[in-house]
């Protein structure tokens, strides 16, 4: 038995699967310069409208696009506040927040009184590559969910790094003026944005909902729509952070889960973390840095080797994937990539 | 000249004045449109649920006493915004700040029953604003010398702060009946005072900060050099640094003040509050919702008092409605989330008319 | 160029207020194809303001626009564009995170998934036949120096088909060598059948290219003409409303003790190449020594050196006979310095504060505004609005936001808060960069009065003009190191600019 | 002011409810509002005026408790973790009657009575059949928060599964919530990736996680509390039943009529409130007679509950404000 299993992979696939979603749309949303801090809420509408949709017509595709349509219904209101009223963006999010968990709850005590549950998506094996050891298990034998969402998180790689759409929405987020002045509609590529971004969120939720677990309950999205935020900031805005983000963040929750039903701490879990800090300090260049990586990977090597009878209450281990971002932050080098400019400024052409 | 520019704006003549307060009455006229709606679809008499809320939040001095406290908190976490605002430096790391301050108040206020009630109290308040400016000191650190974007360090560190408080009520600071994730109740005598007379006491003492702390804010801000180099910091870094001015310790001042504030507001929950134990959800979106308060209030001190007791009254109410009206908690919650973002609207469109908006230098390639 | 001409543009009537402020007061403006047409007034004139109305950015209150005869009206840049009509902004319109391939491919996109990289290059390629204009694809805006900038801002207007283009103060961030390139570029141009306006206080550049002039005086149109018949004197005139009075004779320098002693300053660039290579300096009380050098030559590094805001890898710096230990601004500014940086908008000015905490930035911090951290609001606005009235800076009060206030303005805000500190040593680099003819003449005045006070002054500027006609002593800067020090009588342009774009071989 | 509390009026007794987890949990506050509202259905003089809930928050719990008590007769705090709530707001309402649940505090205040069930007694049955059931001798328990309660049912299953065989090894996993059913679904594909194969779980909604992942894994055994679930999932052998309706009935009928006295009152395998029940056609004949042996045993006395098993009751002396 051990913790680092192939059950241990795909759970953590599961988990990172919305997350990714909701953070590449997110991610979208704030390259145009969009900060939409009540993801919670739409990924919530969107939870709450797949579920609706289910319960009065059975059917998953369907259910999914409703809870795709829940997601834009919040995600427009966003961009009501943010790009036409143009208020401050906190604020616009803390109230998308509120009411996405107040209006899914009180429209499921008063459209579902009675809780429903569906079957949720099945497991789709891809021919052959299934059937490769280990990896094939992990890879090629998911629900369509999970292949949609890689292939539409390369397809979003794709857009913001290959395409004039992508150039356009980076100069909105950056410098919106000059996207203006080349005639780009710095409205038009906002409002996209933030609707892909609901769409996502709206999708992701409809996941959780009635794509992994096939009920719903109130606030049933548990953080995740936060997560997703953090895993943009973390990854410094870009795509290639995020997916380390969401890798860290989705490993941790699977690895802490397992722990709790262990006695101790097993060696592996510190060997990873050995390894994860080995990476760090191999590409680290700082001499401060590398010297105080190497301790902590002296230490580490150590608890793996001895494997004392260690064990960490379940909320600090909680706090570790954060903690653990919060290290590799404060290591790495200063990054030219910073938030864009205009992250959360609204644009008034007399005023630029 | 105007070092309070931003604070306080002059206008001129009367027709923008009155152009903004008829917006404002507009906009309150469409939220209670809302909710009369909303309320209408469950079936509760609006006329009632005025009533209920006006019972529960200032209807008598106790609930009066209530509302006002519970006010105090939500202000302190606007001051924090406020001032890290001014010096520019956006973090969002209050729910965390106003989580470490509480523990670290608890963690005193617990042992200080030998204490006389004075030092108890003043001690309680020192570790609040401590823990709170601790943890902001990371924020402030990471940003001065390891150049990460506070926004991002004050997020995650928001989720560790919450992670750490369950730890502590179910481990080192566990101490209730039941062995419920709760500490033990606070001594008495480390209770910030009341107001006697408020049937209840209800009302805390502290209340007084609010126009204290509002007012001495303003006057730092227009009236002292040290305002005067954070604002600059904020307006322009660059050019705060160029002439003179060192905007790193600027910015690493205000965000560990302001999370002293919101360190502050922790102790304030747990010790003026009516429940004197640290139990795990205490902050109950505080330090969210005082950015809210601040924004809306469109980060002046005074505004901040007046929208802290409408953010306060909205939850007490709140709660009200379900106990006295059986309106569900989530009828309730989506009622408060229409509310601001009707006021959003109302802040913005009354600003709109006043034409003076705020200039965001967003300096293009140089 | 065409028989006929005939008005390309035609604006007639054009007003634009700001509140009650009119900005552009009823304009008549007529622009044909093919010629360079010059537009001028004093700072806050209106000319920006005019500009941005007939690219879109701004709505005009009344008046009407015709484009070739045909009435138009642009609500946003894009539809200007379209008509082609581009603007050069003072501050790019340039996404500086992205590389300069990307922000000529940045345009309207019809197809959400088409790369247009590929089409701007071949577009760049077209316009650099046509043009010479070479642009770096793979580098980011934010590594490009001002005139590369500026030169694919050309290349973007050029390529999205503009034949109308307005370039607004263009050479307040060239080096000589480059504004000359402009020049022939802009007469290129207008050969070739486009129309070109150039927005510029510098009337020697403005004779050198220009076929035809328009002066804006106080929003209003002040007169308009061909080059040809007029003279610089008579511009002006009508710019400001009466005629200048002639500079005055300069009285030799008395010199005094040494105010700003370097000695074997060596400074790395950002990248780590050498900037400064043991360069020695000394400028003394009582008179103005000028920096002379082509853009990029170490001017900046020097400045931030002295200021205390970069590391130095060797060498001293003393200020006032003293040796400046733990450098920072605070201690440059302590020891009696002042500074009028180069990069007005970065470093200089705060847009969201008001002009009056602007002007006293430096002031408000120390007695006698201050006393115990605590300042004399009263006292700070009585010296903000002496000093707004002294140097001549327009705007509604000291209230006004900074960021409202025209480019010159800003810049004669600058100069009066440096100034009015009583420094004993002024760095002023291209303080005259954005300002109108008489604001220049004001600053030269203040500077030689300063020097005549027995101050110290280090001029750093690109323009030779400049640096002649102010300093009592030039240094050539090259290649990081000290040319040789002119005393400023004996200096010729031929001279200087030989050490200037001397090799390594002379030292 | 507080003290005129909600008397009888027209021969009505007005009863509030408040609770901290949402009232459509499919758990805990579901029976429990089911308790309620079947002592209003059975006699017309009683009213349920209104629900509380999602009182997540201390401060909004004792402003809840405060108004409903200055409207009903008697309030029902739904939630061992409302108890210094109560404390608080009890005292300053003589005349209404607290009935608290799931707590066993003895004296909070002389108008406040604490009701609960021993759950962990019925935790050691279904720990001895689990380990009896189980192949691999792995059996786990997953719940919501960690709080006494849930713990509870860990030490008992421990020691019921240790009684029936001592190799047997008993895990627990936590989700932080009753109704995170992803979550739960994580936490059970981890137990059963470590080779557990029966699990229990205490859990409100949360519980479709677990069906999911043993649908996953043939073999697996899920075993429910509160209620038998049968229907939900044909994986579930039983459910150790906790008949938190039929307990607040009574709780709620008595306090209505001034008949509930105050302080503790637990209830028990005798009572019926506790049994462990199998699903139909699950079970084998020894595995039936177990569970019997065991239950007599625990009320007899021969087998007393471990550290852990029965809820915690420390004297405490409350200072009020
Ligand atoms: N001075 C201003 N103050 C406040 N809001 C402004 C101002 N100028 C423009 N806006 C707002 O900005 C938005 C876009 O402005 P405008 O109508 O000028 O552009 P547009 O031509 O519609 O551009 P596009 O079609 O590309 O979005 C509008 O919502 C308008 O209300
Ligand atoms: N957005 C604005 N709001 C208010 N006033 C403005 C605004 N933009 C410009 N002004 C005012 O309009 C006047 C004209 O400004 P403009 O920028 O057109 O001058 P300019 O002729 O370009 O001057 P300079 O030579 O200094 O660049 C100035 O007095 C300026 O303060
Ligand atoms: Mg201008
Ligand atoms: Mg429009």
């Amino acid at each position: 038995m051990g913790v680092l299993d192939i059950a241990f992979l795909v759970s953590a696939l599961t988990i990172a699967a919305p997350i990714l979603l909701a953070a590449t749309g997110e991610l979208i949303a704030q390259r145009a310069g969009v900060m939409n801090v009540g993801l919670e809420g739409v990924l919530l509408a969107g939870a709450f409208a797949g579920y609706l949709t289910m319960t009065r017509i059975d059917n998953q595709a369907l259910g999914f696009l409703g809870g795709i349509a829940g997601g834009l219904l919040l995600a427009a209101l966003m961009g009501v506040l943010a790009i036409e009223v143009k208020v401050d963006q906190i604020v616009a999010g803390i109230a998308i927040g509120v009411l996405g968990t107040g209006l899914t709850s009180f429209l499921d005590q008063h459209f579902v009184p009675e809780p429903r549950t569906f079957t949720p998506l099945p497991r789709l094996s891809v021919p052959l590559l299934s059937d490769v050891p280990v990896l094939g298990e992990v890879l090629f034998h998911q629900d369509l969910f999970i292949y949609v969402t890689v292939a539409l998180v390369v397809l979003a790689g794709l857009a913001m790094y290959r395409t004039t759409w992508g150039i356009n929405l980076a100069a909105t987020g950056e410098t919106p003026i000059a996207a203006d002045a080349a005639g780009i509609s710095v409205r038009g590529v906002r409002w996209a944005a933030v609707l892909i971004a609901g769409a996502f969120a709206g999708a992701a939720g409809a996941y959780i909902s009635i794509g992994d677990v096939g009920v719903f309950r109130e606030a049933m999205t548990g953080g995740r729509g936060y997560l997703a935020i953090a895993a943009v900031l973390f990854g410094s805005w870009r795509l290639r952070g995020l997916l380390a983000a969401v890798t860290i963040f989705a490993v941790t929750d699977a690895v802490q889960l397992r722990l709790q039903s262990l006695p101790t701490v097993p060696g592996e879990v510190w060997g990873v973390a050995a390894l994860l800090v080995a990476v760090g300090v191999a590409r680290s260049r700082r001499p401060r840095a590398r010297l105080i990586g190497a301790a902590v990977l002296l230490g580490l090597v150590a608890l793996a080797v001895l494997r004392p009878q260690l064990t960490l209450p379940a909320s600090l281990w909680l706090a570790m994937p954060y903690v653990l971002a919060l290290v590799a932050l404060a290591a790495g080098r200063a990054s030219r990539h910073r938030a864009p400019s205009a992250l959360t400024v609204p644009y008034i052409r007399s005023e630029a | 000249m105007t070092a309070a520019a931003g604070l306080i704006r002059r206008d001129r003549g009367m027709p923008a004045w009155v152009g903004r307060v008829v917006t404002q009455l507009g906009v309150a006229a469409a939220a209670l449109v809302v909710a009369a709606l909303l309320l209408l679809v469950i079936g509760v008499s609006p006329v009632d649920a005025a009533s209920a809320f006006w019972s529960g939040t200032f209807g008598s001095p106790t609930n009066a006493g209530t509302t006002l406290t519970q006010a105090v908190p939500l202000f302190l976490v606007a001051l924090g915004w406020i001032v890290a605002d001014k010096a520019g430096r956006m973090h969002v790391g209050f729910p965390g700040q106003v989580v470490t301050g509480g523990c670290a108040a608890a963690a005193v206020g617990l042992h200080s029953g030998g204490l006389p009630g004075v030092v108890a109290v003043v001690l309680c308040a020192l570790a609040g604003i401590a823990g709170g400016a601790l943890w902001a000191g990371i924020v402030a650190w990471l940003w001065a010398s390891r150049g990460v974007l506070e926004i991002v360090s004050s997020l995650l560190l928001n989720l560790v702060a919450l992670q750490t408080l369950a730890w502590l009520v179910r481990g080192p600071l566990q101490g209730s009946l039941d062995r419920q994730p709760q500490s033990a109740n606070f001594p008495a005598s480390a209770l910030w005072p009341a107001v006697e007379s408020v049937p209840g006491r209800t009302l805390s003492y502290d209340v007084i900060l609010l126009p204290l702390l509002a007012a001495g804010l303003i006057w730092v801000f227009a009236r002292t050099t040290f305002g005067f180099e954070l604002r600059a910091s904020g307006g322009n870094l660059e050019a705060a640094r160029w002439s003179g001015i060192n905007p790193v310790r600027q910015g690493v001042t205000a965000i560990v003040i302001s999370g002293g504030l919101a360190g502050l507001a922790g102790a304030a929950l747990l010790f003026a509050g009516s429940a004197p134990w640290l139990s795990e959800g205490f902050e109950a979106g505080i330090g969210f919702n005082g950015i809210a308060v601040a924004l809306l209030a469109r980060n002046s001190p005074v505004g901040a008092i007046l929208t802290a007791i409408v953010f306060s009254s909205l939850n007490v109410g709140g709660t009200s409605l379900q106990a006295l009206l059986d309106v569900p908690s989530s009828l309730a919650s989506v009622l408060q989330g229409a509310v601001i973002v009707l006021v959003l609207v109302a802040a913005v469109l009354a600003h709109r008319r006043r034409r003076a908006a705020p200039i965001k230098m967003k300096e293009l390639v140089a | 160029m065409t028989t006929d001409p005939g008005p390309a543009l035609q604006l007639t009537g054009i007003t634009k207020r700001f509140g009650a402020f009119v900005a552009n007061d009823r304009i008549d403006l007529g622009i044909a194809w093919g010629e360079v047409h010059a537009l001028l007034g004093e700072n806050g004139a209106g000319k920006t303001t005019l500009m941005r109305i007939v690219t879109g950015l701004y709505q005009p209150d009344e008046g009407t626009m015709r484009l070739d005869g045909e009435p138009v009206t642009f609500r946003r840049p894009e539809q200007a564009l379209r008509a082609g009509i581009g603007m050069v902004h003072q501050h790019f319109t340039l996404v500086p995170t992205l590389t300069e391939l990307e922000n000529l491919t940045m345009a309207p996109a019809f197809l959400p998934w088409a790369n247009g990289r590929s089409a701007a290059r071949r577009k760049a390629a077209e316009v650099e036949r046509a043009t010479g204009l070479r642009i770096e694809p793979d580098r980011l805006v934010a590594d490009a120096a001002v005139g590369e900038r500026q030169r694919l801002e050309i290349v973007k207007l050029l390529s999205r088909g503009a034949r109308l283009l307005i370039f607004d103060e263009p050479s307040a961030a060239l080096s000589p060598g480059e504004w000359d390139e402009l020049a022939k570029l802009m007469r290129r141009l207008a050969g070739e059948g486009h129309a070109v306006v150039l927005i510029s206080h510098k009337l020697s550049e403005v004779f050198a290219v220009a076929d035809r002039w328009t002066v804006l005086r106080g929003g209003a149109v002040a007169g308009t003409g061909d080059i040809a018949g007029t003279t610089p004197a008579e511009l002006v005139a009508l710019m400001v409303g009466e005629s200048l009075a002639p500079r005055r004779e300069r009285t030799p320098a008395t010199p005094g003790g040494p105010a700003l002693v370097i000695e074997g300053l060596t400074v790395a660039r950002d990248s780590g190449a050498t900037a400064l290579d043991e360069v020695g300096l000394e400028v003394r009380a009582g008179e103005i020594v000028g920096i002379a050098g082509v853009a990029g030559s170490g001017q900046s590094e020097l400045v931030e050196a002295v200021l205390g805001i970069r590391p130095v890898a060797g060498g001293t710096i003393e200020i006032g006979g003293r040796r400046l230990e733990r450098r920072t601004p605070e201690g440059f500014y302590a020891a009696g310095g002042a500074l009028i940086p180069e990069d007005r908008h970065h470093v200089a000015v705060i847009g969201g504060m008001s002009l009056g905490e602007n002007i006293n930035l430096r002031a408000l911090r120390h007695a006698p505004l201050a006393r115990r951290g605590r300042i004399d609001i009263g006292a700070a606005r009585v010296r903000a609005r002496r000093l707004i009235e002294e140097y001549e800076v327009r705007a509604t009060g000291e209230h006004q936001p900074m960021a409202r206030l025209s480019g010159g303005n800003q810049q004669k805000a600058v100069l009066a808060r440096e100034l009015s500190t009583d420094p004993s040593l002024v760095i002023a680099v291209q303080p005259v960069r954005g300002l109108d003819v008489r604001a220049t003449e004001f600053v030269y005045r203040r500077l030689t009065e300063h020097r005549d006070r027995g101050g110290a002054v280090l001029l750093i500027s690109m323009d030779l003009d400049e640096v002649l006609a102010l300093s009592d002593r030039i240094a050539v800067l090259a290649h990081g190191r000290v040319r040789g020090v002119l005393d400023a009588a004996d200096a010729t342009r031929a001279g200087i600019g030989s050490l200037m774009t001397s090799s390594e071989v002379t030292a | 002011d507080g003290n005129s509390a909600g008397e009888k009026t027209d021969g009505v007794t007005n009863i509030g409810f408040l609770a901290p987890a949402p009232r459509n949990d499919g758990g805990f506050t579901q029976y429990a509002l089911a308790g309620v509202q079947a002592a209003v259905d059975a006699d017309p003089t009683l009213k349920l005026t209104s629900i509380v809930d999602n009182a997540a928050e201390s401060q909004q719990q004792i402003d809840g408790l405060t108004s409903l008590a200055a409207k009903n007769k008697v309030v029902v705090a739904d939630g061992a973790v409302l108890n210094k709530a109560v404390a608080v707001v009890a005292p300053k309402y003589p005349d209404t009657h607290f009935v608290l649940i799931a707590s066993d505090l003895e004296s909070l205040a002389n108008n406040v009575s604490s009701v609960t069930v021993a759950v962990g007694l019925n935790a050691i049955v279904a720990g001895a059949v689990a380990s009896n059931q189980s192949k691999s001798k792995k059996i786990g328990m997953i719940a919501g928060p960690e709080v006494p309660s849930s713990t509870a049912w860990y030490y008992g299953m421990k020691q019921g599964a240790a009684a029936e065989n001592a190799q047997t090894q008993v895990s627990q996993a936590y989700t932080n919530d009753y109704n995170d059913v992803g979550k739960a679904k994580q936490a059970a594909e981890a137990m059963i990736a470590n080779g557990v194969d029966q699990i229990l779980s205490d859990l409100d909604s949360g519980s479709t996680g677990i069906y999911q992942a043993a649908d996953g894994k043939a073999g697996t055994g899920v075993y429910n509390v509160f209620a038998l679930h049968c229907d939900d999932n044909p994986n579930i052998i039983g459910s150790g039943i906790v008949n938190w309706s039929d307990v607040l009935k009574t709780a709620v009928t008595e306090a209505a009529a001034g008949k509930l006295p105050a302080g503790a009152i637990s209830f028990g395998l005798k009572s019926g409130a506790l049994s462990y029940q199998f699903c139909p056609g699950k079970g084998t004949d020894a595995q039936k007679a177990l569970a019997e042996k065991i239950t007599s045993q625990i009320s007899d006395g021969s087998i007393t509950p471990a550290e852990g098993v029965l809820l915690p009751k420390p004297s405490y002396a409350y200072e009020q404000r």
